[in-house]
């Protein structure tokens, strides 16, 4: 059976400019997977997206409960969209858990896609329905359609191979299979990687194939689903397009990073939600010579760059929260051996444990001011999953340039989700060739921490180059020789050195783009993952008659040069964060202006029309 | 390590630093070995980088004119193990104390040690935190008294022997500060392993725990209590030999040569494949105290964690070819509009 | 421990939380048999605190009806050392997994196993970072691919009763999540024994390394596997206990009883105060593969840390009578100005 | 010999009402211990006094080069003084290297007392001189008197049982008795002091006797010595003094504090200077039922710590710089257990391993926002020795009646000089005896995180408790039942209830004190180690006719209620910080003004002129 005969049967699909669907079922029902390949489909089709995973915690919950959900939701559209959606046109639930979890976060008059096998009474019990919302007309606000998911599944998979138990976990593409035929999407690509995945003589493949078809073919038989939709390709700029989420973004970024710079790729990491995908993806890329050493613990991981960095290879280290606390005492040996260093924190909500796989910016002074003694560091941000590569070769670009660790913000919202991105042409990517010291300095001597007089950088010479040897380390040391040194002037000037070398990037800082009405009494100050919500509601109030100005801060230390500039004479600064209100006293201590901080601190990111909002409020308070 | 003789004298491995460490104190004499050794050894003195962490043994890379990092407190060896994985070509020297491997920097070690990462671990162990002015180490002896046990400490010690053969280390070897010959044979053979070496220095502290080695370094019991681990030979000592080590069914014992016949003797074999009776004899002594097994415990050869790290890359790189930013951008579908 | 008998169900062990673990794997199993065991044991539940860190097996202590902890990575033996030195009347267990305590909180396992504080360190060794989905872990056999591993893991794996008993740990064990009874006894051995008890559970992760252990588990392998250690009997296995273990200048090795005679078998000792058999014992398998030792490797009796800090503080409060402020402030001398 | 017999053959000395003394040496000299010697019985004699220790740095240097000077200085007065001094009036130079080290700090004219032996060729090249000072003339603007120190050292301890090269050890005696016999100062302490920390029978003791009073009866006979100072008694208020040193006043505090909460003390801590002494101390205070664990690193003497709050002692760690680090992520944890904690940061010289004798105020900002995700804590600082023992109490206090982890911030200056400290009643000792909950609170149920409806305080249930057994962790919480939770709305109640409890403690805190003019339009503004330095350039300028306000702020997070206020309409508010304006830029960002940091990161403390320059200056340009 190809999946080609079967369009034909396809009534005419209603036109639609987007749609947001949500995947949500039990953590053991594949949805994120299903999710993944609904909007590998779309990518393929054309379509802008973002999407946003949810997963529960970090360990299953009994399945069938509330806490168990786990889901995946995905915007398409036929324009440059900028979120995951704030509310679903389409939920497909997979358990009444699922549908008691999500219903409340539907647009009026939504979708709703259930696998009725699931709503026994066992089911609706753990979710905690005390009748069955599908018979209780409790749904009459939504348009609610049902499949027998689970018994569809069994009959399709007779002959495939697979029995028993093993047989349901075919369902998620039962449901992928139907919702490809809801929302016009082809399954090719979807056969493609399931082929490619288990393998074509794998009775496994074969299953999947077979719920995959039997969902898309209950579509065409199924009374009810023939009223089915099409979301058209995006008009995106001309070029060439992948779907990319952050985590594989940023690690792209370190290898297109470490070949600007010329040098070989090191990751020191220790596994932690949510950046291990990026240690991860570059322990598959080992054929561009990226070697990654799976460390003991965060200690070791970001001392085992610092050693990569000492022998002349750009380091990185990954981490989240809790791993940058472990790392702070490394850190501060590096900004004092000024070794280049690439630090990621994939933020995720705290404090200690936290919620490991829920979001938040609440690292942020951490990342200021999270050393002993007098150490500022750089620190840049990641705007989105697409701005993750560029972000991160800026990042490499400041590290070898000043030789600095650098700490590069992402998080957990970045980390995850997923959107298209205009694929550069790898020949325009900016370069930056690091050289190494290989001559004496200072006569027929070298003194490891003279300085180039711009960036005030000392030269990197690295072991193995004869004549050259030297010693670093943590004590202070003598301005240009690097001998351990007490006295109390050159700590003085060592220290004013370091933070002027530190300050000194600012002058490298590129102009803030502001973005809608740029003069407008109103400006929304973003960084980071805050960037798609906002840039999102900003529009929204603009289309509804709002003047509002946007300008989302890459750069966090130093700020840029015309941060003063575009702050100047506005009424309102409105800074939305996902903390509480760490840049805002940035802000605060930097310009002695007082921002309205926006807060949240729930895990999750903004919704556009939280941004919209609070705009439509400083409105109203403004003009009355 | 790959040995390409160079014509170096000691003071070409000196650097222009005062070496600041108390007169009388044993660093100094392991210095002077170790300048003398990488001297003979001739290893282009570039390739040469000695990563410490913070105690006084720590100090050691200022004084060594070679490249060198005096890290912090306890992570010489993950520095070290970055470096290492980052250059194969290097000779990585780790210089510790017994606080900063055994206490703050225990997790580093035995994961160093695990790994087989080619490392060269000199673990200066006095028994005492020297630098910080003398409180009791995770070797110092039970009851020992000191400025934070004033009533004697109440840690039962690590013997680092066992402790390293317990981590699955491949080299594993013990010496004295004092004993220049013997820490001359230690050191060329721990630079002839692949791999991480371990080798434990009993150093003297004459400032905060003096004479802790004394039963090993007195002209009147040394004879006694030196016992000396040669691969190959059988394991005797006393003034005489008259002493000798049997292995049995509960562990290593003392034994009299005279009562048991030389035929019981244990004959050393510091590369057997399984640690079993180096680690037996490792239990001999509590800390330097009556009969010490000195010499090199073992010595087996396993895969190096440079060399399957490389060849993973060589492997993949034949496999896929050298990577292609352009292809990676690609690699999960792309489409294009217009 | 001093056991004072309570009439306990398991069901009082019970805490009020659901229990969210993937269904099938063998934490279900150790946790019944946890709280079995406590229910027998009979000592007053408001003494039991379990502290764990963090991983799969480290939400264990929310589903006691204990005091309990579910604290940080790899951290759970230092706060466990804390709790049973400020209060040595609770009973104090540590839950942890082979990533806990054996990558981040290798340190602190191995300080607590020297020090001998009375905790009883539950490890569960699935070989696998179950909690972050499957990357490979100190535990896991070289070459095994994973997320982080697509090639195959490098790095060479500790043997964790190995490294316990080169720890200097007083009690080691091991055993396997589904052998109900034979856990139950390790677990009656380790709250008996005073000081630091270490239980190495062969844990199956049926999502991230299924069987893992099944050479130990499969009804058709596990005869011919399973080498049961019982103190004061002969160490033998086997379908019909055709083999046996013995004792050589080697270490420990497997012959066939009928061909050395069942006199040259090793009778097991744990209470052996010298760890060097049990050691060589620990060396008979590399992870659960061929013949694997199971049971208590040693059981022997040190000074208990609590013990001996009650003890200094119960000595000097007899030398100088309880503390008095006052006179404190006056300890260095003073002067009175009019 | 006794020493009451020579005093009879005492010049009448000179009357003055204070002095600078620095002892200065080879760091195997033990300067430190004539220094302190001399300073213990000054203060027996009744003087009041300030001292600063000054160790070249952790390791011996080469003996006779001026890396390895070691130096000691004490300023004793007949009234209440506050600094150690910043130029001795007199310099005990052991060697040529601690001259050449020191004398560039002496007053013009300043006696300079030298060891003439020491001053051979060896020493002279050691410590770089071309030719020996004490010949050529370039110390003419100095009182030069010399003692042949070690020859007279050897002639007395003939007989005494020392031979050979121990015999010198015994010349910081020698140096210590002439020193007695120049300022008029009792003999009798020492000598008690010798018998009792070498035993009686010891012929160490006896040698030092021997070159003790060798040096007292060199004073009586040699020429030159026979003008001779005295110092009198301070009037200091009516009261018992001791001398104390920071670090014992904090050791002490921990006690005092732990007994006025009704707790035993449990300290978990690891070697790092300048912080070891306090854990040494506690160390031998076992008969207070103490508990010290000295652990493996730092991370397990804060989670030994944790464990032991859970268990329900009060639980303490001690560290500097680089060991709060790597506390950080376990301090996360306590925040969210929401246990009390004490976190005692002995600031010292960073970033790094920097400067480790040398004091610095560079982790304030660090104690702020060392944290990951939002984990604001209390923040208490110490502004001198003697106030090192209440302000340890204070934060015990809010500590337990908050349930909160406290970071109380001392410094290497504070560790290890002294001052005389009128020791309070212990019966007028605040107490706020802990009450631990030993039933249900909510029916028959425990609720772990229900809250104290004024403190915002959690329950402290110990286990042990019949009843009350209940789990924490670090992940999110559910208020009240403490259950782990991942709902948006709960994380953002807790996250908030977190931070109002930290800031509702700003109620508890007393009102400044306002020193000096309190009206004045200069206001200082100092926290921590500052106070003596600021209070005596203050009281200086003051009496050369500036108006100028002090204000030292205890409480750093929250600040003080009355802060805005003090702050308010001032022309200057000047921070004098051992940093690069870390309280500086905390002021900015939370009262919007811009107040004048005046930055001084050399590893010393500020001297007393330098505040009073910088008050000139100010007054200047304010006047122009
Ligand atoms: C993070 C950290 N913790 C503590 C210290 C203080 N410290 C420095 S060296 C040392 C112990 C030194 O002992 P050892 O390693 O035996 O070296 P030794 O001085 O005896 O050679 C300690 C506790 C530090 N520098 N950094
Ligand atoms: C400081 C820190 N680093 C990393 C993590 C992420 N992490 C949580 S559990 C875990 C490993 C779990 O493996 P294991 O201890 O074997 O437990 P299991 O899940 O297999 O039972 C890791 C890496 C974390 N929570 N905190
Ligand atoms: S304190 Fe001890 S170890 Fe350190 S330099 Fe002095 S003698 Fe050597
Ligand atoms: S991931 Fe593995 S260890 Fe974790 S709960 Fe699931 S089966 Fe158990
Ligand atoms: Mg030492
Ligand atoms: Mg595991």
């Amino acid at each position: 059976m190809s999946s080609d005969t079967e369009t034909d049967a396809r009534p005419t699909p209603e036109k639609i400019d987007r749609v947001v669907i949500r995947f949500a079922g039990d953590s053991g029902d594949g949805m994120q997977l299903a999710g993944t390949q609904f909007t590998a489909s779309s990518a393929m089709f054309g379509n802008d997206l973002a999407t946003l995973p949810n997963f529960p915690s970090e360990i299953r919950a009994p399945a069938g409960t509330i806490a168990g959900v786990s889901s995946f939701q995905v915007h398409i559209a036929d324009w440059d969209i900028l979120t995951p959606g704030d509310h679903p046109d389409c939920l497909i639930a997979m358990n009444p858990a699922a549908l008691k979890a999500n219903l409340h976060d539907l647009k009026p008059g939504a979708l709703i896609i259930v696998n009725v096998d699931a709503f026994n009474e066992r089911n609706l019990a753990k979710a905690g329905y005390e009748s069955n919302p599908l018979e209780d007309d409790s749904l009459r606000a939504y348009h609610v359609l049902t499949a027998p998911m689970e018994e569809l599944t069994k009959k399709a998979l007779v002959g495939t191979g697979v029995k028993g138990r093993a047989v349901l976990r075919s369902k998620n593409f039962f449901a992928l299979g139907l919702m490809s035929w809801m929302y016009s999407r082809p399954l090719k690509p979807v056969e493609q990687w399931i082929t490619k995945k288990f393998g074509e003589d794998n009775p496994v493949a074969a299953a999947n194939l077979a719920a995959l078809h039997a969902g898309y073919n209950y579509g065409i038989t199924a009374e009810g689903f023939h009223h089915t939709f099409e979301v058209e390709p995006a008009a995106l700029p001309k070029g060439e397009y992948t779907n990319i989420s952050g985590n594989i973004a940023t690690a792209w970024g370190l290898i297109a990073g470490a070949r600007a710079a010329n040098l070989p790729l090191f990751l020191g990491s220790y596994p932690i939600t949510p950046a291990t995908s990026i240690l991860e993806e570059l322990a598959k890329q080992k054929h561009f010579g990226v070697k990654t050493f799976q460390a003991e613990d965060e200690i070791a991981g970001v001392g085992s760059a610092v050693g990569a960095a000492f022998a002349g290879n750009l380091a990185a280290t990954t981490t989240s929260g809790p791993g940058l606390a472990l790392k702070s005492e490394t850190i501060s040996l590096a900004f004092t051996l000024e070794l280049p260093l690439i630090v990621i924190d994939v933020q995720r909500a705290g404090p200690s444990t936290g919620m490991p796989t829920k979001v938040e910016q609440s690292d942020l002074l951490f990342a200021m001011y999270g050393r002993h003694g007098e150490a500022p560091l750089p620190v840049v941000s990641i705007a989105s999953p697409a701005d993750a590569f560029s972000a991160t070769m800026e990042a490499v670009r400041i590290a070898t340039k000043y030789m600095t660790p650098v700490i590069l913000l992402s998080d957990g919202y970045i980390a995850n989700s997923s959107e298209p991105w205009k694929l550069p042409d790898v020949a325009d990517l900016p370069t930056f060739p690091v050289t190494f010291t290989t001559e004496p300095n200072h006569g027929d001597e070298f003194l490891p921490y003279t300085r180039d007089p711009e960036t005030l950088a000392r030269p990197w010479a690295i072991p193995g180059t004869p004549g050259l040897e030297h010693r670093v380390g943590g004590l202070e040391k003598h301005d240009g020789t690097g001998n351990v040194a007490y006295e109390p002037d050159n700590h003085q000037l060592m220290t004013e050195l370091r933070a002027a070398k530190i300050d000194a990037i600012r002058k490298d800082i590129p102009p803030i783009k502001v973005h809608g009405d740029a003069d407008s009494k109103i400006l929304v100050l973003g960084w980071g993952s805050t960037f798609s919500a906002i840039r999102a509601g900003v529009l929204n109030a603009r289309r509804n008659g709002r003047s509002v100005a946007h300008a989302q801060i890459r750069h966090l230390n130093p700020l840029p040069p015309d941060l003063g500039d575009v702050l100047e004479g506005r009424e309102v600064i409105l800074i939305p964060e996902l903390n509480n209100g760490q840049f805002a006293r940035m802000i605060r201590a930097e310009y002695l202006i007082a921002p309205r901080s926006f807060a949240k601190i729930q895990g999750e990111p903004f919704k556009a029309d939280e941004i919209e909002e609070q705009l439509n409020e400083i409105c109203r308070e403004i003009n009355s | 390590m790959n040995i390409d003789v160079k014509q170096y004298t000691r003071a070409d491995f000196q650097s222009n630093q005062e070496v600041r460490w108390c007169p009388g104190c044993g660093d100094y004499t392991i210095l002077a070995s170790v300048q003398t050794f990488l001297a003979e050894l001739g290893i282009d003195r570039e390739k040469h980088v000695f990563i410490s962490g913070i105690g006084c043994s720590s100090r050691f890379p200022y004084y060594m004119n070679t490249y060198g990092m005096h890290s912090i407190h306890g992570r010489a060896p993950a520095i070290a193990s970055g470096v290492a994985a980052a250059n194969p070509d290097l000779t990585v020297w780790v210089i510790t104390g017994d606080g900063d491997a055994l206490s703050i920097g225990g997790n580093h070690l035995i994961h160093a040690l695990r790994r087989n990462i080619n490392l060269k671990i000199l673990l200066f162990n006095n028994q005492i935190y020297g630098l910080t002015k003398g409180q009791y180490s995770p070797t110092s002896e039970q009851g020992k008294r000191t400025k934070t046990s004033p009533m004697g400490s109440i840690d039962y010690p690590f013997n680092p022997v066992s402790l390293a053969l317990g981590a699955e280390a491949t080299f594993v070897a013990r010496t004295l500060d004092m004993d220049r010959k013997h820490t001359a044979e230690i050191l060329a053979a721990a630079a002839e392993h692949r791999g991480t070496a371990f080798i434990e220095f009993y150093q003297n502290c004459n400032v905060f725990n003096d004479k802790a080695f004394i039963e090993l370094t007195s002209r009147e019991t040394r004879d006694d209590n030196r016992v000396y681990l040669d691969h190959g030979k059988p394991i005797l000592f006393g003034p005489d030999n008259e002493f000798g080590i049997r292995i049995g069914p509960t562990g290593a014992e003392i034994v009299e040569v005279s009562k048991v016949g030389i035929d019981s003797i244990q004959v050393h074999n510091a590369k057997d494949p399984e640690p079993g009776v180096a680690f037996a004899l490792s239990r001999l002594s509590r800390g330097p105290h009556g009969p010490t097994p000195l010499g090199i415990f073992r010595d087996v050869e396993r895969p190096v964690y440079e060399d399957l790290l490389v060849g993973q890359i060589e492997e993949a790189q034949a496999q896929k070819g050298t990577g292609d930013l352009a292809d990676l951008l690609r690699s999960t579908g792309t489409w294009t509009t217009n």
